[in-house]
């Protein structure tokens, strides 16, 4: 089924090569399910009304797609125009935003007194969206490990370790340092200048997958395991839900919440906005590796 | 509606409106191709450019970002921090939405061996026969 | 129209060219890797849009997080093979 | 203010803290999930105990910052009555999809379905009470991830591509949505829901943005549409439904979808304003795509041979006439609608999980003619599903039969959309009838040959508990309506 023999134009270019099925290799020989599958795909080619939907679908496709985008430009150019002072989202809402981060929050980046304090229901959510999607991917990718697979790892582990790149573990020795303190500033700043949990958690993340790809997983297993996994995005996230339940609970019902606000510009000032950006900042750190390591080895 | 005016507005409006080229682009491909790769990239595209339209809406032109200097908190001088905030929320669902999808893919490919979802559908019914 | 406009369209337009090559391109990897470039064109635009936050989180996630996962996918669903390694692997799709 | 008024944000907290304690302690995530569902129903009904009485609407700020800053709650009759409907369903199916969860999906990895309910427990709870739309964007992708998880639990080729097809619609639904909350908020520069309400009515009248504001109604419409599965998206849904276990399939289309449809009534009723929404046109749009979808659905179940695929796209044909129902008017017409998500997210489930007992004792074949008989084998399974078809159908006693005479009340007075609305409810009702009676005189005629395929299904027990309930709301709510119908305009009212 190579492409180019007679297939039209457009199709051509909206289709890969490098899935070609003509590409995939059977399983393994003589297996019952290559036999099914192979019947398969010889009638696959010739299922008419399959033919007929898919040579109408990408024109019927372009259309729409036409039709959205005019849509959409002419709709854009109707809005309030770009980079002005009077359109309508600069007004008493942004301005109290700016206002009131040092003063409420006590924070002096104002996109962190936003998130966690202004709109801190968003961003409790928005921490779950990440504990749900990694226990999605470990729906779809957790693998039990038997003592078979966990020797093999170990032996392939060894043999990558004296077959890697030397290039990359000298320079991820002098990078990886360098890159957590970045995370961690950036967390532990979160209050103080840009960035916050969600910044410097994914770049801890990324630190993190650096040290697996680079010393393998053995090494990494050694300060990162499922149980610390666990502990820590249990811990942080529960944290986080106090924190949050206790501020919900006395907004709203007029109480004064203790919250120690500090000298605005100091590292120990801006309420609970530290300790909530380092709880996100280990929960993303850990899920970010977690989903990599998920994906490599089917195990955290 | 008159062209020369629709056109100026395009122009006031071009990081917008390059945005929802954008938009378009990545839902082109979220639906049009049959890869699941080339689908989970187009839902990349499609979600930054909605994060770009987001952050354009409040960029402001000549102002500084809303980290408040010097304790000046004189909403005059930096930009909306709204739109930041939200995208910074959007970032951190879109790189799920793609862990996940990156994982059904994975696991389509073992049990198929294919990524087309087209030849999926068709090895479904072949199989329900 | 300022510099700053200016050097705006020119990212702007960079984001266009990459999103649509990683449409018609054809090879799974290189389309991955224009996505990472589309990445990084992103957070240097969100530095000029005056968002710093966004910069280093897109940096991080859609050019760090975002590739290494399609990598691994790739990697997985054999598109991408380590030299002189023409059949091994097949138990991973299993 | 009142302490019950609480309630709602610490049962949403509560069930995010639950999901993620039981991470921690696997063993008891059933234990933890039935537990919390219980607590954030028995809450829900004393904040619908104490609005109902006061009969106001509060809000409730969710942070140190009022109104336009901070989030906010807002709490009214309606809001907790279907919080209290989403936990007892979610309860139920629980309970009673059980025991094919323990049968069908990985052991090591079945807390992680009840991890993921509390999830939707929390996002559904959190998109009936929230005040802010960008907090329902979140809250909607929560539960997008968390049903598809609970899809993918079962292990097989067909689930795994129905999740695809579905989170790829889910994913195009969700960014509609999210651009259209964009585009309003680049409008009118608010993101809660009462600000925003003023704004557009004076955005509306002052005319200067008249194009993108019905744009914006499209794509919140579309989106949402979308998610729920309305006329021309309802794609994913016979896949989906069809091939997860029967809990998942019952709160996908029991009440997943439904959280979807009072978001959108939400936004017309309180962030669009009844008056802006009726009077662009889009109500129209509604209604037609309700009316189709009513049809097409019920003829495509008619086609299909699989019972489950036939519940499913039965499932269009009803959020047909919820959509219809919208469409008609924002009185009666959205009553009816309501009343019809209850029925609905009632008899789904129950059709759903008792379609899986009786292919249980068919030799596991959801096949129209392996059915045949079934209901002989398992008789409460039988029953269950002989009154969701007849409360689907329409027949007297039973919920669906109150839901189409408040369609066709609205439908009287809503001028030249009476004959429409009575044409699409007889023949609907028609080819109900066709496809739901056809599966169950089946089920009840004898098999030939009986006795080998006599298989007692597990924990027969909690089914029957659970079915007994399903039956007794059904019946109960079909005999006794007008209350919940009076309930549901009152709250209906408040809305605004």
């Amino acid at each position: 089924m190579k492409k180019g023999s007679k297939r039209p134009s457009l199709r051509q270019l909206w289709q890969d090569t490098d899935l070609d099925l003509s590409r995939i290799r059977p399983a393994d020989p003589g297996d019952d399910d290559q036999v099914r599958w192979e019947q398969a795909h010889a009638r696959r080619l010739d299922a008419a009304e399959l033919r007929l939907f898919r040579r109408a679908y990408p024109v019927l496709c372009v259309i729409l797609c036409l039709i959205l985008s005019t849509a959409l430009v002419l709709t854009v150019a109707y809005m309030p125009a770009f980079g002005r002072e009077d359109s309508p989202t600069n007004n008493e809402v942004a301005a109290r935003y700016i206002e009131g981060a040092t003063a409420e929050a006590g924070a002096v980046n104002a996109v962190a007194g936003m998130i966690i304090y202004f709109r801190g229901f968003d961003t409790l959510g928005e921490a779950h969206v990440l504990f749900s999607s990694v226990c999605a991917v470990m729906i779809l990718l957790e693998v039990e490990p038997d003592r078979r697979r966990l020797r093999r790892e170990r032996a392939e582990d060894r043999l990558y370790d004296l077959t890697r790149d030397s290039v990359l573990k000298e320079v991820t020795r002098v990078l990886e340092p360098l890159i957590f303190l970045f995370g961690l500033y950036v967390i532990f700043n979160g209050h103080l200048s840009s960035g916050g949990g969600f910044s410097g958690g994914t770049v801890i993340g990324a630190g993190l997958i650096l040290h697996a790809v680079a010393f393998g997983f053995t090494d990494t297993e050694r300060f990162f395991n499922r149980k610390v996994f666990d502990v820590i995005r249990v811990a942080a996230l529960l944290f986080y839900s106090a924190v949050m339940l206790y501020f919900f609970y006395t907004g709203a019902n007029d109480l004064d919440a203790w919250i120690p606000r500090g000298t605005p510009g100091s590292i120990f000032s801006a309420g609970f906005i530290l300790p909530v950006n380092l709880a996100v900042g280990l929960e993303v750190a850990c899920t970010m590796y977690a989903m990599f390591s998920l994906f490599r080895r089917g195990r955290v | 509606m008159n062209l020369l005016t629709v056109l100026g507005r395009i122009l006031d409006n071009y990081e917008e409106c390059a945005a929802m080229v954008l938009f378009a682009i990545g839902f082109f491909m979220l639906i049009l191709h049959r890869n699941l790769i080339k689908k989970i990239i187009g839902m990349n595209i499609m979600d930054t450019a909605m994060y770009l339209f987001l952050a354009s809406i409040g960029y402001i032109e000549g102002r500084a970002a809303p980290v408040l200097e010097d304790g000046a908190a004189d909403p005059a001088l930096y930009i909306n921090p709204i739109p930041t905030g939200l995208v910074l929320t959007g970032i951190v669902v879109s790189v799920s939405f793609t862990a996940i999808m990156l994982a059904l893919s994975v696991r389509l490919y073992r049990r198929y061996r294919t990524l087309n979802l087209d030849d999926i559908y068709t090895i479904i019914r072949e199989e329900r026969k | 129209m300022t510099e700053l406009e200016i050097f705006r369209l020119i990212l702007l337009t960079f984001l266009v060219v990459c999103a649509a090559a990683s449409a018609v391109s054809r090879s799974m990897l290189v389309t991955v890797i224009i996505f990472m470039t589309y990445g990084l064109v992103m957070s240097i635009l969100w530095v000029v849009l005056r968002a710093p936050d966004l910069a280093v989180t897109e940096a991080a996630v859609g050019v760090c997080i975002t590739s290494s996962l399609f990598f691994v996918t790739l990697r997985r669903l054999n598109l991408i093979r380590k030299r002189g390694e023409e059949d091994a692997d097949s138990e991973e799709g299993k | 203010m009142s302490f019950v008024l609480n309630f709602p944000a610490v049962s949403i907290v509560l069930s995010l803290a639950a999901s993620v304690a039981s991470v921690a302690a696997r063993r008891w995530a059933k234990q933890i999930s039935c537990l919390v569902v219980v607590l954030g129903m028995a809450m829900s009904a004393a904040v619908l105990a104490y609005t109902a009485s006061a009969g106001a609407a509060f809000t409730y700020v969710m942070g140190q910052a009022p109104a336009p800053w901070g989030n906010e709650l807002r709490i009214g009759i309606l809001e907790p009555l279907f919080a209290l409907l989403f936990g007892l369903v979610l309860l139920l199916c629980i309970l009673s999809g059980e025991t094919t969860l323990s049968e069908k999906a990985d052991p090591k990895k079945r807390y992680l379905f009840f991890v993921l309910c509390d999830l939707i427990q929390a996002s559904l709870f959190a998109l009936c009470y929230t005040n802010d739309l960008f907090t329902s964007y979140v809250f909607i992708e929560i539960c997008t991830i968390a049903s598809s998880g609970i899809l993918m639990i079962r292990d097989n080729g067909p689930t795994a591509t129905a999740a695809t097809r579905y989170m790829i619609f889910s994913l195009v639904g969700s960014s509609l949505f999210l651009l259209g909350v964009i585009m309003l908020y680049g409008v009118t520069g608010h993101l809660l829901m009462e600000p925003l309400r003023k704004a557009v009515a004076s955005v509306w009248a002052a005319g200067t943005y008249r194009l993108p504001l019905r744009v914006i109604i499209v794509l919140l419409v579309v989106g949402l549409g979308i998610k729920s599965g309305l006329f021309p998206f309802h794609f994913w849904m016979a896949d989906t439904y069809g091939t997860s276990l029967p809990g998942a399939a019952g709160i996908l289309s029991g009440i997943v979808s439904k959280g979807y449809i009072f978001l959108l009534l939400k936004l017309v009723h309180r962030v669009i304003g009844p008056d802006v929404f009726y009077a662009s046109g889009a109500q129209n749009v509604l209604f037609l795509f309700g009316v189709l979808g009513m049809i097409v659905g019920s003829i495509s179940a008619i086609h299909t041979s699989d019972v489950r695929h036939m519940i499913a796209y039965s499932s269009a044909a009803q959020i047909g006439y919820i959509y219809m129902g919208v469409g008609i008017s924002p009185a009666l017409g959205t009553v009816a609608a309501l009343f019809h998500v209850l029925t609905h997210a009632l008899t789904k489930p129950a059709l759903f999980l008792s379609a899986s007992r009786l292919a249980d004792v068919s030799g596991g074949s959801n096949d129209f003619h392996a059915l045949q008989g079934s209901a002989h084998r398992n008789r409460v399974a039988g029953i269950v599903f002989s009154v969701g078809s007849m409360s689907m159908v329409g027949i007297p006693a039973f919920m669906g039969f109150i839901s189409k005479i408040q369609f066709a009340l609205a439908g009287a007075q809503a001028g030249a959309k009476m004959l429409p609305t009575f044409i699409a409810l007889a023949v609907s009702t028609v080819l109900n009838v066709l496809y739901f009676m056809r599966t169950v005189i089946r089920i009840y005629t004898p098999a030939p040959e009986q006795g080998e395929h006599v298989v007692r299904a597990r924990q027969q027990l909690v089914f029957d508990g659970t079915a007994l309930c399903f039956i007794g709301l059904n019946v109960a709510i079909g005999l006794f309506s007008q209350p919940v119908i009076e309930l549901l305009g009152r709250g209906l009212a408040l809305l605004g």
